[in-house]
């Protein structure tokens, strides 16, 4: 059962992956191929912090009278994982303000139109 | 290219769903990520930079140069935000919108 | 008067709101070491503190910070984290180790120490970093 | 200091980039003089690592004071140094050229694209030099968004390229770092050497084959392996001038390089998946080689056409890898140094044609070599080289690459890099035609040229010019001197010696 | 042997290559630039001719300066054949930067720094070629070859130019290429590829990879040497400036390609082997049919740089012909055909050049009477073409006697048949003109009106030599002592006595 739960879990990150793939294969949109490259990433993310868990550990800040490995947490993934986000945050920020200057120019964030805009 | 994709990803998610097969189970306490590097961080991180939140032992001690690098992603950010949206809008009047 | 959400109870919630959000964030740095926290948050924190005021007081802020002063500021703050590496370095130790800070201390009490120092470092740099994007996005054009 | 130089090659531009916006409030001048000399130094203090690396053996820095796996690692050996010293050269190089094109911006152009510009190669130099997987993907991430960000800065078409390439570089990243998450899932450490030794045992689990793959869809999407290119053409094509030869010649080179790593090194050529990734490589790469050389034919901007060739060359580094064997290996890593040398100088002097004509096109080349000798002089020594005629560099990685193929008995692949030089000269030559020989028909009074109202100047600024120069005789030294390169530099650290 | 003691070999090289970086420099001062010329071709000949007692009597000069590829050194190696070669195209670059200054000068050029420069480098690859000790370096020269003459046939940067070079690009860079994956083949094979008289590949592959190794590398060196049907691009180079084909058609570019195919066949594969895998035979009626061929449609040509360029492809032949006997014989012709050809081709091309020049006319059938004007010139084209129809006395004698003694000595009097007709369709294509010129009058050349004289000298110089080499072939450099030499090396065989029935 433990096996199978477990299993899961990854296939559901796999298909959140996959579906963030997609959509930045798929969507004509520059906002939308945006959204879909965020979900990828927090996949990612979710990705370790699964990798890291340990059942019936708490959170990794040492408690007085609670010590032993496997009381905690593994705190790595977590310490990797806030530098993926904070960097997952600032790609999406530059990404935004890509955004803006082209919505600026083309007033269309439709890759097509955008595409002959730019043939101009 | 609809169909291009689609088929790209289904291919990727069965690659995905075969490779978790050899993952460790969630949780398991014996699994290497637990075992190998990890439990000096939790036996000693105390002892060591005297910081009792974990995370941030591991971010800002053991592994620190990562986080310089993170801090300057941030500041990386910044300055792209700003190269992209103040120096170029400046170039949009002045050259009424140069594309070379 | 340029307030774009000028109104009484706007400015007088603001008013005390801000200084709650500057200490809530120096705590947060501070306190970083024992609880979920640490620099990016307070930087955030105190971001949020002067975006809020130019959000309330308009351009005209008193309490205000340029774009421009503010990725200078950022780099400024990395360099702290990247300048305790460098001085670590002339200290003799390896890059980044803190037990090299010539202070008379043990170890034990350097190393908080010197994840204290970056994280003010962190702080100030995410601080003026959405500081200067907050000022790109509002900027207009004619304020170049 | 001297323990310090691997960090310190790293961490000075990254230093200066953060000063970098200060210093250019401060005074436009002083941030060119702190960027330049923070190349500079740079390009020294890789020199000395590269040389005790050389002398002493493979150097371990430790981060922080605390061992691997626990903390990171820089791994500077032989390969390692070699290629930062590449980094920081070209780097250097481009710097001096940019000069120029931005006299005239704002302070606070000035200063961000310095810091943007210093924090590619800073992130650069963190990938080749690093010892930890996962910092490997902090410096990626960091030379990415610097260079996504400095790419946006050149008009209005290339925020839109930029975009494009934030998009696909992200998702690239993305992919690495899923398969470092699978890896770590079961080895537990982030260690490239603690890794590689706690993968032997289980090289065979699912985890670890999905894993790889990934790491090579994410390196390939980086260094723009057909068929996952999109990005690049549009990318280099409206890409600044004052960056776009460094970010050409380098910025795909490194993943190419951690390709190497990856697969050579930790996981070792011969085990688990690896051999099935390299045969897809391999074809993949052929593909690429022919079809990147035939779109270049294709192409009427100068700029896209490199962008183009490119694609192909880079095909050239992944079928190296393929072939496996170590005149392959020796083929691939002297054409990470070629062709980055090559590229560099041909967008140098893309760049230089634009200052002077303002054209792109290739038909605009024509009569170029009577106004800019040294250019088109530089450009004929590195389309030479593109083309693979000897003493040039580009063919000695071509004769490496085919020593090697034929070693292995892959004689398609022997063919695909023939017919490849053949097509470069298709078009390399016909811009050689252009510029050469051929007259323009009375459409002289179209070309801008900007150096006629200034007096006193000759050909180019006398900054862009010297970097286009050095260039070009940088390809005929290191044609002639590549034996040195391959006994010295790549011999020791190539799997198996370099027998 | 003085194993890289002796930087002679290099320096034969680099000083035309140091004479091209100051020509380039001095672009603006002719007579400067012409200075530099001069020198470095007197230099050169200094440095060739002082190694040539030491190679006579059988040393070989090695020098490897500097590893080049891995396990590869750039190797210059100077034995007999190397020798002939070098000698002979230095000796030629000095005759023809004069002939050239004058050609240059009164036909008022453009771009002739570029030109002079090219030119220098094309003489330092072709030291580089004859010197070369194991294929990479010869690989490696022979592309400089390439490069070098190309900016020489686009000479006049019109559309007729551009496309002879771009036919003379393909043809050679495809060859070159092929070429390139031959010699890896066989650095791959033979784990090396210094060259070594008698050959090296014996026993080191089967003999299907072995033969496919030879197509290749006889599509290589073939394309230069204007086998049929690799020819195109010759007759297409011939609008670039007459000294120009000079250069390409008597000393360097096509000897070049001739050069390469005795070296592969005495050095690479070595005549036994060369024979076994049937490469030998076929060569030879690969030639054979190009000799013939091509005078048939030299004959057809009005043009007279066209007719000579036809003619080239032909003589060309006579020293494939020559390695593809197999016989020392055979050998011996074919390497002192590459002087003969030399002799008599550049003295028929400057000729070509004088008149060209003179009197602007370039068809044969405008040259009536030509010979009232410019005696001398025409007198030296006479020699020149009975020297190619293999008149006794001239030295094209020489060497078409041994290539047919080569025949009959592999048994194949079949060559010797095509050597005689090939001859008398010689006589009926070249020696006509001379007759025109002499023996018929026209109202437009009335009275003697020569060509400059820094032209003439060269021309009637080298017509002289054809025939003071006809008479007595060791004159002088050498040449027969050391083509003997060479076959003897090769043939590990004494027996061939000099003078080869002569």
């Amino acid at each position: 059962m433990n096996e199978l739960l477990s299993n899961i879990i990854y296939f559901l990150i796999a298909v959140l992956f996959v579906f963030g793939l997609y959509g930045m294969l798929d969507k004509r949109n520059f906002m939308k191929k945006l959204m879909a490259m965020n979900i990828m990433q927090i996949s990612v993310i979710i990705f370790f912090l699964a990798l890291g868990q340990k059942l019936d550990a708490t959170l990794p800040i040492l408690v007085h009278g609670l010590e032993g490995v496997d009381q905690y947490v593994n705190p790595l993934p977590h310490a990797l994982m806030l530098t993926a986000i904070v960097v997952s945050l600032s790609t999406t920020g530059v990404a935004l303000a890509l955004l803006l200057r082209i919505q600026d120019r083309y007033e269309d964030l439709e890759e097509p139109e955008i595409l002959r805009g730019m043939d101009k | 290219m609809r169909i291009l994709s689609m088929v790209f990803s289904i291919m990727l998610l069965g690659l995905l769903m075969f490779g978790s097969l050899g993952l460790p189970l969630i949780g398991d306490k014996d699994s290497p990520a637990a075992e190998h590097v990890s439990p000096r961080y939790i036996e000693k991180a105390y002892k060591e930079t005297g910081s009792p939140n974990l995370v941030t032992a591991v971010l800002a001690d053991y592994r620190s140069y990562d986080t310089l690098g993170e801090t300057t992603v941030i500041f990386i950010a910044g300055a792209a935000t700003i190269l992209i949206l103040r120096t170029a809008a400046g170039r949009k009047n002045a050259e009424g919108g140069s594309d070379e | 008067m340029n307030r774009p959400f000028g109104t009484t109870i706007l400015d007088t919630a603001f008013r005390y709101m801000v200084p709650f959000i500057m200490v809530y964030g120096v705590y947060v740095l501070l306190h970083g070491e024992y609880s979920p926290g640490g620099g990016f948050q307070a930087g955030a924190l105190l971001a949020i503190a002067v975006v809020l005021t130019r959000l309330v007081q308009g351009r005209e802020a008193v309490f205000d910070m340029k774009g421009d002063t503010a990725i200078i500021l950022a780099g400024l703050g990395t360099l702290i984290y990247a300048g305790l590496g460098v001085l670590t370095v002339i200290w003799g130790g390896n890059f980044l180790d803190y037990a090299a800070i010539p202070l008379d201390l043990h170890a034990k009490e350097l190393r908080p120490l010197g994840i204290l120092v970056i994280e003010v470092g962190v702080t100030i740099c995410v601080m003026g970093v959405i500081i200067a994007i907050y000022d790109a996005l509002t900027r207009k054009d004619d304020d170049i | 200091m001297s323990q310090h130089y691997p960090v310190l090659t790293v961490i000075i531009p990254l230093i200066a980039a953060l000063v970098a916006p200060l210093a250019a409030y401060l005074s436009k001048g002083l941030v060119r003089v702190v960027s330049i000399t923070a190349v500079f130094a740079a390009l020294l203090t890789s020199m000395a690592a590269l040389v005790r690396a050389l002398t002493d053996g493979t150097w371990h820095y430790v981060f922080a004071g605390w061992a691997p796996p626990w903390g990171i690692e820089y791994v500077i050996d032989p390969l390692s140094g070699g290629i930062t010293v590449l980094i920081t050269f070209i780097g250097f190089m481009v710097a001096i050229y940019g000069l120029p094109f931005l006299k005239e911006e704002t302070w606070l152009k000035q200063g961000l694209h310095y810091a943007l510009y210093l924090l590619i190669i800073s992130g650069l130099l963190g990938m080749v030099s690093t010892g930890d997987l996962f910092n490997l993907y902090v410096f990626l991430e960091i030379s990415s968004l610097a260079t996504y960000g400095l790419i946006a800065s050149g008009g209005y078409r290339s925020t839109v390229a930029a975009f494009r390439y934030l998009i696909i570089g992200t998702a690239g990243a993305s992919f690495y770092l899923l398969g470092i998450g699978y890896l770590y899932g079961v080895t537990g450490t982030l260690n490239m050497a603690d890794m590689a030794e706690r993968l032997q045992p289980i090289m065979d689990s699912p985890a670890v084959i999905i894993g790889l793959v990934l790491i090579f869809i994410g390196l390939g999407l980086k260094m723009a392996l057909f068929p996952m290119h999109g990005w690049l053409p549009d990318a280099y094509t409206f890409a600044p001038p004052a960056v776009i030869p460094f970010v050409a010649g380098v910025a795909t080179k490194v993943p190419a390089y951690v390709l190497l790593r990856m697969f050579f090194y930790i996981v070792g050529a011969g085990s688990g998946p690896v051999p099935a990734i390299l045969t897809v490589i391999g074809w993949v790469a052929a593909l690429g080689i022919i079809l990147g050389s035939v779109m270049a034919i294709a192409q009427s901007d100068f700029r896209r056409m490199l962008a183009y060739s490119s694609v192909a060359q880079v095909g050239y580094i992944a079928l190296g890898f393929a072939i496996g064997n170590t005149y392959g290996l020796i083929g691939a890593v002297l054409h990470i140094f070629n062709h980055a040398i090559m590229k560099s100088c041909l967008f140098l002097v893309a760049g230089g044609v634009k200052w002077r004509t303002g054209q792109h096109s290739i038909s605009r080349y024509l009569e170029l070599s009577g106004r800019m000798p040294l250019t088109m002089g530089a450009f004929a020594i590195a389309a030479m080289s593109m083309v693979g005629l000897p003493p040039t560099a580009g063919f000695f990685s071509k004769w490496y690459l085919v020593l090697g193929a034929i070693n292995a008995g892959k004689w398609p692949f022997v063919v695909v890099i023939i017919l490849s030089s053949l097509l470069n000269a298709v078009y390399f030559f016909r811009v050689i035609e252009n510029s050469f020989l051929k007259k323009s028909a009375g459409g002289k009074q179209v070309l801008k040229d900007r150096l006629k109202t200034k007096k006193g100047l000759w050909e180019l600024p006398v900054a862009m010019l010297i970097p286009i120069v050095v260039l070009g005789v940088g390809i005929l030294l290191l044609g002639i001197f590549n034996e040195q390169i391959v006994s010295q530099v790549l011999q020791y650290t190539l799997p198996g010696g370099g027998q | 042997m003085e194993y890289g003691m002796d930087y002679r070999p290099l320096w034969a090289v680099l000083v035309s290559l140091i004479a091209a970086g100051l020509i380039m420099l001095s672009g603006r001062r002719p007579n400067l630039r012409e200075f530099w010329t001069i020198i470095a071709a007197v230099a050169k000949i200094v440095i060739v001719f002082s190694m040539l007692p030491v190679v006579l009597v059988g040393q070989v000069i090695e020098l490897a300066p500097l590893e080049i590829a891995k396990g590869v050194s750039l190797y210059l190696r100077v034995d007999a054949m190397g020798m002939i070669f070098a000698a002979l195209a230095s000796f030629l670059w000095l005759v023809t930067s004069f002939y050239s200054i004058g050609y240059m000068r009164a036909d008022k050029a453009k771009h002739q720094t570029g030109y002079f420069a090219s030119f220098a480098i094309c003489l330092s690859a072709t030291m580089g070629i004859a010197f070369a000790g194991n294929l990479l370096t010869f690989f490696i020269f022979y592309e400089i070859l390439t490069i070098a003459t190309y900016p020489l046939v686009v000479h006049k940067r019109d559309r007729e130019a551009i496309k002879g070079g771009r036919k003379y690009l393909a043809y050679t860079l495809i060859a070159g290429q092929l070429m390139l994956i031959a010699i890896i083949w066989i650095q791959v094979i033979a784990g090396g590829s210094d060259f070594q008289a008698g050959g090296f590949l014996a026993g080191t592959a089967s003999d299907g990879a072995l033969r496919v190794i030879a197509v290749l590398m006889l599509i290589g060196t073939g394309v230069k040497a204007g086998i049929m049907p690799l020819h195109g691009w010759l007759p297409s180079a011939m609008v670039a400036p007459t000294p120009v084909s000079a250069l390409l058609h008597a000393v360097a570019v096509v000897k070049a390609g001739a050069f390469g195919v005795l070296r592969v066949v005495g050095f690479v594969f070595g005549p036994q082997l060369f024979d076994e895998i049937g490469a030998a035979t076929a060569l030879a009626w690969i030639a054979a049919f190009t000799i013939i061929v091509s005078s048939l449609i030299a004959m057809r040509q009005d043009n007279l740089k066209r007719r000579l360029a036809f003619s080239t492809i032909g003589q060309l032949s006579y020293v494939v012909l020559g390695a593809a006997l197999v016989t020392p014989l055979g050998l011996l012709g074919g390497m002192y055909h590459i002087v003969a050809h030399a002799f008599m081709k550049i003295t028929l091309f400057f000729c070509a050049g004088a008149i060209h020049v003179t009197t602007h006319k370039d068809n044969i059938s405008e040259m009536k009477g030509i010979g009232k004007r410019m005696p001398f010139t025409m007198a030296a084209f006479t020699i020149g073409s009975l020297g190619i129809a293999g008149l006794p006395l001239i030295v094209g004698f020489i060497s078409k006697w041994n290539l047919a003694l080569g025949a009959l000595q592999r048994g194949q009097g079949i060559f010797v048949a095509v050597l005689i007709g090939s001859a008398l369709l010689a006589t009926t294509y070249l020696i006509p003109v001379g007759q025109m010129a002499f023996f018929t009058t026209s109202k437009k050349f009335p009275k003697i009106g020569e060509a400059r004289l820094d032209m003439l000298i060269p021309l009637c110089l080298t017509a002289s030599i054809a025939i003071v080499l006809g008479i007595f072939p060791d004159a002088g450099a050498h040449f027969y002592q050391l083509a003997v030499n060479s076959a003897q090396e090769i043939f590990n065989n004494s027996s061939l006595t000099m003078g080869g029935g002569w």
